[in-house]
């Protein structure tokens, strides 16, 4: 455990620091995130020994005093996040696109990584609220950082999101006022299906959703996510949008009764399918790039928002798996991606999705990335993607009467692969070829690349992650 | 009807007000009011949870210390954000430019 | 209950209804912020009624002071908005949809009127070692201090926030003698009721942020008269200045961990006195983050 | 796993053309040789490679390489006789279409990075015939794919583009099935490794409706690459791409997968014996011998060169098809005989096009008037490879047509000898006038004195010797197939070898 909180305290002290003393450098952060990443590596090495840990902060236990809990789960999760800062904080700090010089990108990037680390810690609901107002607050400060251009859309952000954690807030009060405690494994203990309980989790479910862009409720976040600055984008697709899903994914999978998530599950699964779709086609009409990226961020949440919905319905914890595995095959590649599509927007001077004409002789690596990235999302093996929806695929399939979910996979499915070769094959396009504004910057690309093959390369190392991932579920 | 109930529901109405007017309104100094509404609401449900049955639930007092704080937070950036954006529009606005 | 309290309540809830509805549908946007303001006074009366006077304490410096000098600033730069055309069927069909949420929510709020409330017999039993008698910050600060600690980090992020947009210099009005008069007095007022409630939180309502939201408030009076220089955010001592509650915290929590007694765990004798020093800094933090939050300008906040 | 060289031989075998590839990648446009001597040390270590394992498992030795990948499902890769079939093929016309493709793409943009695709393209491919179980031929079939999308649009134009949208919607689509497919067979038993006579016998009864889906999305999903009839699309319209990659890919790599991934369902995934329990392998038959005929009539309507090979490919890899799905021995024998016969027919044709549109600039069939007096190499083996498409004696397509004919009398279709009959007729219908134009006709005009920098002269330099020797090597081969098809070491025999341990014989 105190490997998981050096973890989180390494950025938020870096992060501190940084203003304090007006540290300007972008090592710091690399550093910081570097040994986050070290300690969550370790920790998650402790659980896999150890078994789930627990602290009770301050001595103070349950119901008085707010838990922390490290399963094999959360460490992954902080292995990750802490993995997604290392690479990204290396790219804003090589890219010249990156708005990290003369702004507080480092500080609030750390303050991001902390907020994010004590959201997969905590399992408070209260707690839990005010990690969410970190996120939400720290995500519209670093939008901003682009210039006023991103004003419109990061002041819509920040309205909606205010207004999802009053909701998230007042179906806290409203569990607290029926069972009178807030830690989530003695609510779980507690929980009966009366009408408190159910309007409480149907709040805090839209106010989630909300913050989590789940369909119906995303439509704050193409705009909001394609206006950030290019790494700061990379962050929120990858990171943010999964801390409120992580929350819903609890609540309901703990929390609420059982008659209730049969029916819920039902919705969260159907929602999914219409997000993977309306995604999709989305992702497909817009003529803007990161728009499409931010769209497809969308539709692949569709698959995490079914993966939640079907595991409810039948109760089969190791959806959890696929849910999971969906979160982390999507960040590393939604990273790639905005990486690669930021750095050719910047380079090629438009935003426009037409601007990739030849996209491959002028940014090779930068386009391969986006491809690699793409293929991911599609779900192509042997990517983190592919074996994501292969352990969704598995309960799918066994049984005739669910072949009509697999349909909706497949027609998602078709639908990303419609959107990433959008723009792959526009790439080819060597008669009419856009030519650069600056000479393209090899290394930023291959740090965009980076973790478009650590995605495929999450594939062979998914016996473990399944192992670990379904433990937690479990 | 008792105090507490009475402010249960005044602040179950507070907050849906709130809600309507969020998602009612256009003007962003409307939208932050109505998001402080919803605030007040939340808080008074939690207020008037806390004082039933006579005697006062520190925990959810602190709660709402701690909730308020984070609302006045959220509201101050919100409330200079949107004097920002404002003023960015009426820069651009003169000039003839367009936004995308 | 007597019927002359349940006729209090009642007014008041009435009341309320009316202000936060002319906030939100007053003709004019100034008499709709004004409205706003009015609506937070009588908030901090019903906190206080419902027995929570530290929430009290801060809705009223708060809702009243600084989101009203907020609100009226902001309203400065903002053009009246154009009248919005209202169908009637959307507005009935509005209506009809929100009689519905509002039954259903209050079929799952009412019930609860009375619920377990296991909490406060266990805040009372535990009050001894915490380290204050004060229930309600024994709970800021010690049960709960992780909250809390999180509380100011999201303070630190609106300034930040705030610091990003590079807030343009107000143009500053002529300066209103008998503000300046006034705030002469109300200023040092607010420094030492601020530092008054400050010490009287570890027994009895008030605490940090109560004064910190009072310290504030003197301190964007004492700006809007002019009276006060103002702190570059070069100056290391502004940044201490916000920084210095969260670093604190952080700095005790951290030890805790190292010396064996636990994450954000006091050692038993010096709790009391701890927590003092947190509140103070945590005091001292809150106060320079929202007035920097209201007041802020360009050189402040900027580069 | 014990690290012995068994087991590292079949990865070896795929890293050999996938090493010099990831390398050809970084190589600077300029960096000829350097290139040209990763791709040869690449062919020819992998030809030595794959001489090595076919030694070894004439001999009965097993080689198999294994990594955990998803549960119940590991990444294998393994030598048997059958892939070794495929592998082999692919292999020797790597090493002829390297050496056409050299001397293609002289002096041409982008070698870099067509030479690396085209190293991927055949890693993928000897992958897929390695494969060991059904998960790890996903993975490669997939790769196969995104490794060819490049080289379809290598040209950059609108029409290349147009053609590589067609090709992937095709080929996704596809692959999208075959994942299903895969998927759904792995939620009943996992993916074993493949063997002989199937896997999935105990489940016949009980999982019936799966089964059947299943075996539909199967090869809906390699239908598409093996081009069976309504997903043949992509095939004419893939022809805009260079020469050695319509030769290799269209012509071998590609086509080959899905037939040889068809091969492998019936024969080692679901066995025989389930296929005809569920009568699976009738509309098989039905959509093999429907693709046979149409595409022969298809090819009769042409006027372009290439569009005709590329319908004429459609009705020949369907042979393979039909073969599978008559269920029995000598049939198969026909079916795995011809997927090496037409590559190598088939790959000669198309370097002979190549050659025609390179030296003179013909790419039409009008325009071939006379054109074996110009080059009468390049045209004789035109010419032997379009008799043995027809299936005149000894060539190679005699034999797999023969044995396919015997196969289907010893099954008592006898329907399907009318489609082997009306489809020889109709491959004589198209090919024949084009060797009588070729040798017979008077040109139109004078050829041009030299079109381009490698047009050679009349006689033995009629072109470029990169663009020649390949096309005599693989003529020589086909033929060589045919006549010394009752030897133990030519495809015919390979095939019977694989035959009689598929049923036991």
């Amino acid at each position: 455990m105190t490997l998981a909180l050096a973890s989180l305290l390494l950025p938020l002290g870096t992060a501190l620091l940084m203003l304090l003393l007006r540290l300007r450098s972008g090592i710091w952060v690399i550093a910081a995130s570097l040994g986050s990443l070290l300690c969550a590596g370790l920790a998650l090495h402790e659980v896999i020994e150890q078994g789930v840990q627990t602290l009770a902060i301050g001595g103070w236990r349950t119901p008085l005093g707010i838990r922390f809990e490290l399963s094999s789960l959360t460490a992954v999760l902080l292995v990750f996040t802490a993995m997604t800062h290392l690479l990204v904080a290396i790219y804003a700090q090589h890219s010249r696109h990156s708005h990290a010089r003369n702004t507080d990108y480092w500080p609030l990037s750390g303050l991001l990584h902390a907020s994010l680390a004590a959201l997969w810690l905590s399992r408070d609901l209260f707690n839990w609220y005010v990690t969410l107002e970190l996120l939400g607050l720290v995500a519209v400060a670093m939008i901003i950082l682009s210039g006023p251009r991103a004003h419109a859309p990061a002041l819509r952000y920040l309205l909606l999101s205010l207004a999802a954690s009053l909701c998230y807030l007042l179906g806290v009060a409203l569990l607290y006022g029926r069972y009178g405690v807030l830690d989530l494994d003695l609510l779980a203990q507690a929980s009966e299906a009366d009408h408190s309980t159910r309007m409480a989790l149907l709040l805090m479910t839209v106010g989630l959703m909300l913050k989590a862009a789940l369909w119906p409720l995303h439509l704050w976040l193409p705009a909001a996510h394609s206006s950030a600055p290019t790494a700061v984008s990379a962050l929120l697709s990858a990171l943010v949008v999964k801390g409120p899903l992580f929350i819903l994914w609890l609540l309901w999978s703990r929390v609420a009764p059982v008659d209730m998530t049969e029916s819920a599950g039902l919705l969260f699964a159907l929602a999914g399918i219409v997000a993977l779709l309306a995604g999709g086609w989305a992702a497909l009409r817009t003529p803007l790039l990161k728009t499409l990226v931010a769209y497809s961020t969308v539709a692949q949440l569709g698959y995490a928002l079914l993966a939640l919905g079907l595991l409810l319905r039948w109760q089969q914890s190791e959806l959890s798996v696929a849910l999971w595995l969906f979160v982390l095959a999507h960040g590393l590649a939604k990273v790639s991606m905005f990486l690669a599509a930021g750095e050719m927007q910047a380079t090629l001077g438009s935003k426009r999705v037409a601007s990739l004409k030849g996209a491959t002789q002028t940014m090779p690596v930068a386009m391969f990335a986006f491809a690699v990235a793409g293929g991911s999302l599609i779900g192509l093996p042997p990517s983190g993607g592919f074996v994501a929806k292969w352990v969704l695929l598995q309960p799918l399939l066994l049984e005739p009467i669910h072949w009509p979910w697999a349909l909706g996979v497949l027609l998602g499915t078709l639908a990303s692969a419609a959107y990433v070769f959008r723009v792959v094959a526009l790439s080819f396009d060597r008669a009419d070829a856009t030519p650069p504004d600056y000479d393209p910057d090899p290394f930023a690309q291959w740090l965009a690349l980076l973790p478009a093959i650590a995605v495929w390369g999450l594939a062979l190392f998914s016996q473990p992650l399944i192992l670990w991932l379904s433990e937690a579920s479990g | 009807m008792s105090g507490a109930s009475l402010y249960l529901g005044l602040g179950v109405l507070l907050w849906l007000l709130g809600l309507h007017g969020l998602l009612r309104l256009r003007h962003p100094l409307r939208r932050i009011m109505a998001i402080n509404l919803m605030g007040s609401g939340t808080f008074m449900v939690m207020v008037a949870l806390a004082s039933r049955s006579g005697h006062n639930d520190p925990v959810l007092q602190a709660l709402v210390v701690t909730g308020l704080v984070v609302a006045v937070s959220a509201t101050a950036f919100a409330l200079r954000l949107a004097v920002a954006h404002q003023a960015h529009r009426s820069r651009q606005r003169p000039t003839g430019e367009h936004e995308e | 209950m007597p019927a002359t309290e349940l006729l209090l309540d009642i007014t008041l809830g009435v009341l309320l209804l009316i202000l936060a509805g002319a906030a939100l549908h007053g003709t004019r946007l100034y008499t709709g912020i004004i409205s706003f303001i009015a609506f937070g006074l009588l908030l901090a009366l019903v906190w206080a009624r419902l027995g929570a006077p530290d929430l009290a304490l801060a809705e009223a410096a708060i809702g009243a002071g600084l989101t009203g000098v907020l609100l009226l600033s902001a309203l400065g730069r903002h053009a009246d908005e154009p009248a919005q055309p209202g169908s009637a069927v959307r507005t009935l069909a509005t209506l009809l949809l929100g009689v519905l949420v509002l039954i259903l929510l209050l079929r799952a709020v009412l019930p609860l009127a009375q619920g377990p409330q296991p909490l406060p017999a266990l805040v009372n039993s535990q009050l001894e070692a915490s380290g204050v008698s004060h229930p309600v910050t024994a709970v800021l600060l010690n049960f709960r201090a992780w909250d809390t600690l999180l509380e100011l980090l999201v303070l630190l992020l609106a300034v930040l926030g705030v610091r990003q947009l590079q807030p343009a210099g107000r143009p500053r009005p002529g300066v209103w003698p008998l503000l300046q008069a006034w705030s002469r007095i109300l200023a040092p007022l607010s420094v030492i009721i601020g530092g008054y409630l400050l010490w009287r939180g570890s027994h009895a309502p008030g605490g940090a942020f109560q004064a910190g939201a009072l310290l504030a408030a003197g301190v964007v009076m004492l700006r809007l008269a002019g009276l006060l220089p103002l702190l570059r955010w070069e100056n290391g001592l502004l940044r201490l200045l916000v920084l210095v509650g969260v670093a604190l915290f952080l700095t005790v929590a951290a030890a805790g961990a190292w010396f064996g007694a636990g994450w954000l765990n006091y050692p038993a004798h010096w709790s009391g006195a701890l927590i003092v020093l947190i509140e103070v800094a945590a005091t001292l933090s809150i106060a320079a983050s929202l007035s920097l939050l209201v007041v802020g300008e360009r050189q402040e906040l900027g580069r | 796993m014990n690290a012995t060289w068994t087991n590292l031989l079949p990865l070896g075998i795929v890293l050999s053309s996938l090493l010099p590839g990831l390398l050809i990648f970084t190589l600077r446009e300029e960096q000829t040789r350097l290139r040209v001597a990763l791709n040869l040390t690449g062919v020819l270590l992998k030809l030595g490679l794959v001489g090595l394992m076919l030694w070894g498992v004439a001999r009965g030795l097993e080689f198999r390489f294994s990594i955990p990948f998803l549960p119940g499902g590991e990444l294998v890769l393994q030598g048997d006789a059958l892939s070794l079939q495929f592998v082999s093929l692919s292999t020797v016309l790597w090493l002829a279409t390297t050496i056409y493709a050299i001397g293609y793409l002289e002096d041409a943009p982008l070698r870099s990075r067509f030479f690396g695709y085209f190293s991927l393209c055949v890693s993928a491919t000897v992958g897929l015939a390695l494969a060991g179980n059904l998960v790890t031929f996903l993975l490669f079939y997939e790769l196969l794919t995104l490794a060819t999308f490049p080289l379809v649009v290598h040209r950059g134009t609108p029409q290349a583009l147009q053609a590589g949208r067609v090709y992937l919607t095709y080929t996704l689509g596809g692959g999208a099935l075959l994942l299903m497919g895969v998927a759904l067979l792995h939620s009943l038993t996992g993916s074993p490794q493949f063997s002989a006579g199937g896997y999935l016998l105990p489940l016949l009864e009980t999982r019936t409706p799966s089964l059947i889906l299943a075996f539909a999305l199967l090869v809906g999903g390699l239908g598409v690459k093996a081009a069976l009839l309504p997903l043949h699309g992509w095939l004419p319209q893939a022809m805009v791409a260079p020469a050695p990659v319509s030769a290799l890919l269209h012509a071998v790599a590609v086509v080959k997968a899905g037939a040889f991934g068809i091969v492998r369902v019936v024969y080692d995934v679901y066995g025989v014996e389930p296929v005809q329990a569920l009568g699976l392998h009738l509309p098989l038959l039905a959509l093999a011998a429907a693709t046979i005929i149409y595409g022969s009539l298809k090819a009769l309507q042409q006027r372009e060169l290439k569009k005709l090979l590329a319908y004429s490919t459609v009705s020949q890899v369907s042979y393979i098809t039909l073969g599978v799905a008559l269920m029995g021995p000598i049939a198969a024998v026909g079916a795995l005989a011809h997927l090496v016969h037409q590559g190598l027919m088939k790959v000669t044709l198309f370097y002979c096009a190549g050659n025609f549109a390179e030296t003179l600039g013909v790419h039409r069939i009008r325009e071939m008037d006379g054109i074996g007096q110009r080059m009468p190499l390049t045209m004789t083996a035109f010419t032997l490879a379009a008799l043995g498409m027809i299936g005149v004696p000894p060539t190679a397509g005699f034999i797999s047509k023969w044995y396919l004919g015997l196969g289907a009398l010893e099954t008592g279709q006898s329907g399907i000898l009318l489609v082997l009959v009306l489809s020889g007729l109709l491959n004589a219908a198209y090919f024949l006038p084009l060797i009588y134009r070729g040798w017979f006709a008077t040109p139109k005009a004078p050829w041009p004195a030299a079109a381009t920098a490698r047009a050679g002269r009349p006689g033995w330099r009629e072109t470029h010797w990169m663009l020649l020797a390949p096309t005599l090597f693989t003529a020589a081969l086909a033929l060589l197939a045919g006549i010394l098809a009752g030897t133990g070491f030519s495809p015919l025999g390979w095939s019977q070898l694989i035959i009689n341990r598929e049923f036991d014989l």
